[in-house]
């Protein structure tokens, strides 16, 4: 493993302290519970934004902690859900007069761990909400009745709340907002390469130099089948073809559109298979309202991308647009 | 019940059995990573461990006030640091052994047994799961079955948990041919028949090195 | 070779179109000339920046277009310097009357086809001045007369001239801005892969599954030495040890920091690498006037990193606060 | 000097010798590329191909007024289609050469030894490089010195390329034990002794093909 990494067992604090450092004006770090939060938090006039879950996704959450988007995020170690005392805590910690939202990807260790701190937060009286994400197409809700995964269109219901919590809405209007975007967003990726965990220290599944897994989880869990490497307007065409017809998104719908890099891809593969995304998106009659191309919820230093569409209402675009910053910036 | 057999001291044994399961967790990391890594994230060994360390670290610090008391602050300490799904599960199991036993200062073999049901209650509950799905389900419960009819039997505890260690390690084996229904290897689907469930072989593995330090007699 | 792409000769094309059509409002794509340039330039109130470059360093530098940084970059193919035609037919697009300012990296076929380039525009009567940027310290200039590589440091020059140009400075007001940023950057990166060129599709160069290379260039270009791999740790010092004394930084010094991914890196590593850098810079007496971690200008698909100081005056860290806007954006 | 051999046709011999090059170029576009990539970037070949494919294709337009003409068209054409350093360098060649043919329909030995001349002038002066650098001045200056001596010692064309393309093979294998001072490769430092230059060889290969297709007599 040729990682930048010292003792495996401090990957994730470690990193955690670069984004503090990186960041003195507007984050802070709490080490017991790997929390990163908003200098600013708990702010009483809008409602907390927290979203938990394993790490080795980044940027997120923990650099999408920031005006516009989380008031904190605690991750548990690689891909392992924070231990419920991490969650616990931060909900103390960050809880506002206007309740407690947490965002959670649709896993069974995140499910149990964040159903869990409800209980107890509940129990101390706190006004605590969650919601779960799950727009992964590649697994199905029938044949797996642990249901969806949550993957990088959590971006989009973070987005979107984050926004809305910023212009003042209650709780209610919150889980109201998150599963209306949760709802119309729907991804799937497709891996070149394994990633490889710090503490493993080699590669998490095998891959062959020829091969490909279509639908991969952003914690290497298999997807809907290995394949042999194809060109990028083949891998378009089946990334499209599982999306399209899920929701389904038909022709004349307003979409946004993400080509997220799994970790290991440079932006100019991402924005190569962009541009072929695009160009049949707009051919079957899509109007492309938002685009994003980048890494956004990745899986360690795997090589690969998903695709993620968010069928748009004025609601939803107007809640995109709002401004945001978060750890993650170029200038 | 005066035919079956009594463990004397339910505090002694309940940190006899944590401490042994705490180690061998420990020492067990890569092992249990490995098996893992087959058709899930990997990381089962590891979260394992870091929780156990801890409990190791802090072992001085438990409330000893009765074995319900132990297991209920062991509980604590592992959701407390296990992330991932291990940490709600083995939590919940601890906990709810925990309430089985507590304000008791010697545990019949019959309490014993009621106090794994209910850990077993607990985790099936917590994860939506039941014998069957391919998860660590799979090994403890018909290790639990034949805990109850070895003790039954006449048999001691070290014999009695020799029986069923021996049952938790041929169920867990046998999860091989199951296809995962909950959990990460889930995902798989199909593909994940051919290979063991990380949990059902860990549990199996801490069974088996209870019931070989168990003292004779 | 697995990557998202078609045909390799049009791994340039593709992905400019990609840019394109991800930036309608803001850029606008030349396919003739492999030139991405601002939608409303020429702008007559401002000096016109270029950058011209081989492709593979993306963000560098076709993401980089937009206000505030470039008005438009014409690259060539993966590690090529763009051929003449490129160059003078994209200062001739985009000229402005107040003049145009070329930014080129220090390497042989680019300062060639710049210096012709110049030559031809000077012939046409156009005023055209022409930067070199060599900010990387671990090819020595005495050693290699070829003088220094031009790598990371670049984004330095581009957003201080950027910002200056958007302020109205003149020309020669760039030129001296320029020339003074890349008089006190240093970078210096470390390869922990080899990275494959689509058009070759095999890794530019061995690397052992336990080696490191110090000093690499961001063509593959061989650095300083082959080492064992280390923890993070210690390439921090590696790397502060060839740039520190460079200059020379001194304790007490105001800087900006960047740490760099060289593309197949995940962002992770990099926070935790610059967490790592930022302590010893602070325990060393330095003050972090300002930071950056990201992809910045990368090496395709190279797992790597590169550390690039700045020695911040009151100008330079001013023009690096102004805003900008380019295709790279997370919302 | 009636005594040196004469070429007719100015025009179609540069036809021969640019189409013969161009087709080399693109035929050894992988092997020149593997070449490059041991120091350099690998990707002499693809730009070489690129550039001599766009040549071939527009094959009929280039302008034949003269073979001046004709040379200064195709140095248009690479510098226009051919990126990276050999774009410049190659472009510069061409051009010098066409200008040293620019109104003549035939041309002696002579003109053409100060033809390639002036192509090793340009790419010297573009380059800042002179012999030893480890470039393909290292093939090109000693297969041109080559040539001259064999038109003055008589040889007829076909025979002086033959020697031309023997010096040049030669002094391109010895470039292996040069440290390369200009272009990618000098980045290597000592790393660059032992592997030949890639230009140096591209030179030789190319000018072999030409000494192989030659017409006898
Ligand atoms: N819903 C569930 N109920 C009971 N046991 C489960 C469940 N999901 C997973 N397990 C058990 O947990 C093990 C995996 O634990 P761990 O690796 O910590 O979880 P994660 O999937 O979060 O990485 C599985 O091998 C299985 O035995
Ligand atoms: N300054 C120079 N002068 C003359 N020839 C050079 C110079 N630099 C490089 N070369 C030649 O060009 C070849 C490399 O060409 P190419 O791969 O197209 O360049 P790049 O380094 O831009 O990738 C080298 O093998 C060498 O023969
Ligand atoms: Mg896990
Ligand atoms: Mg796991
Ligand atoms: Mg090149
Ligand atoms: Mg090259």
């Amino acid at each position: 493993m040729k990682k930048f990494v010292n003792d495996p067992k401090q990957f994730v604090p470690e990193m955690l302290r670069g984004i503090a450092l990186a960041n003195p004006d507007t984050l802070r770090y709490v080490p017991a519970y790997n929390l990163i939060h908003r200098a600013d938090a708990p702010n009483h006039n809008k409602v907390t934004i927290i979203q938990g879950s394993g790490s080795g996704h980044e940027p997120a959450h923990v650099m999408t902690v920031g005006r516009g988007m989380l008031d904190g995020a605690c991750p548990g170690d690689v891909f392992a859900a924070p231990p419920l005392d991490f969650i616990t805590e931060t909900v103390k910690l960050l809880a506002s007069d206007k309740g407690v939202l947490l965002l959670v990807n649709n896993y069974t260790g995140d499910r149990m761990a964040f159903e869990m701190a409800e209980e107890v937060a509940s129990a101390d009286g706190l006004e605590v909400r969650t919601l779960f994400i799950d727009d992964d197409v590649s697994v199905k809700n029938s044949t797996y009745s642990v249901g969806r995964r949550g993957v990088a269109g959590n971006f989009f219901v973070m987005k979107a709340v984050g926004a809305a919590a910023e212009n003042g809405a209650d709780l209610d209007e919150l889980v109201r907002i998150g599963e209306a975007v949760n709802a119309v967003t729907r991804t799937m990726g497709v891996a070149l390469t394994a990633c490889t965990p710090p503490a493993k220290g080699s590669p998490l599944f095998e891959l062959g130099d020829d091969e490909i897994e279509v639908g991969v989880g952003i914690h290497g869990e298999p997807g809907r089948r290995r394949a042999k490497w194809m060109p990028a307007n083949d891998i378009a065409d089946e990334l499209l073809g599982a999306i399209l017809p899920d929701l389904p998104f038909e022709s004349g719908d307003r979409v946004a559109v993400m080509v997220n890099g799994l970790g290991g891809t440079p932006i100019s593969e991402l924005y190569l298979l962009y541009g072929i995304i695009h160009e049949k998106l707009a051919d079957q009659g899509f109007t492309i309202g938002r685009n994003y191309v980048g890494d956004y919820c990745t899986s360690l230093d795997m090589a690969g991308a998903s695709l993620t569409l968010v069928k748009l209402d004025d609601e939803i675009e107007l809640l995109l647009a709002e401004p945001a910053e978060i750890a993650i910036r170029v200038f | 019940m005066t035919d079956t057999p009594t463990i004397d001291s339910a505090l002694a044994n309940a940190e006899l059995v944590v401490r042994t399961i705490a180690e061998e967790a420990v020492a067990q990391e890569e092992y249990f990573g490995s098996l893992d890594a087959v058709v899930g994230d990997g990381d089962f060994g590891y979260s394992l461990a870091r929780g156990f360390e801890f409990v190791i670290a802090e072992w001085d610090n438990i409330d000893r006030t009765d074995a319900g008391a132990f297991l209920t602050n062991v509980a604590v300490m592992i959701t407390g640091h296990i992330g991932g799904t291990s940490g709600p599960l083995w939590g919940t199991a601890f906990l709810r052994a925990g309430a089985h036993c507590m304000g008791r200062t010697e545990l019949g073999a019959a309490d014993v047994v009621e106090a794994l049901r209910g850990a077993i209650e607990g985790i099936k509950k917590r994860g939506k799961a039941d014998v069957g799905d391919k998860t660590l389900l799979d090994a403890l419960v018909p290790a639990v079955d034949e805990l109850e009819a070895a003790f039954a039997a006449g048999k001691d505890t070290k014999a009695a948990l020799a029986t069923m260690a021996r049952a938790a390690r041929e169920a867990a084996e046998a999860t091989s041919s199951l296809e995962a229904r909950r959990g990460r290897a889930s995902y798989s689907g199909e593909r994940s028949i051919g290979s063991v469930d990380a949990g059902a072989v860990g549990v199996a593995v801490l069974i088996e090195r209870v019931a070989t330090i168990w003292p004779t007699n």
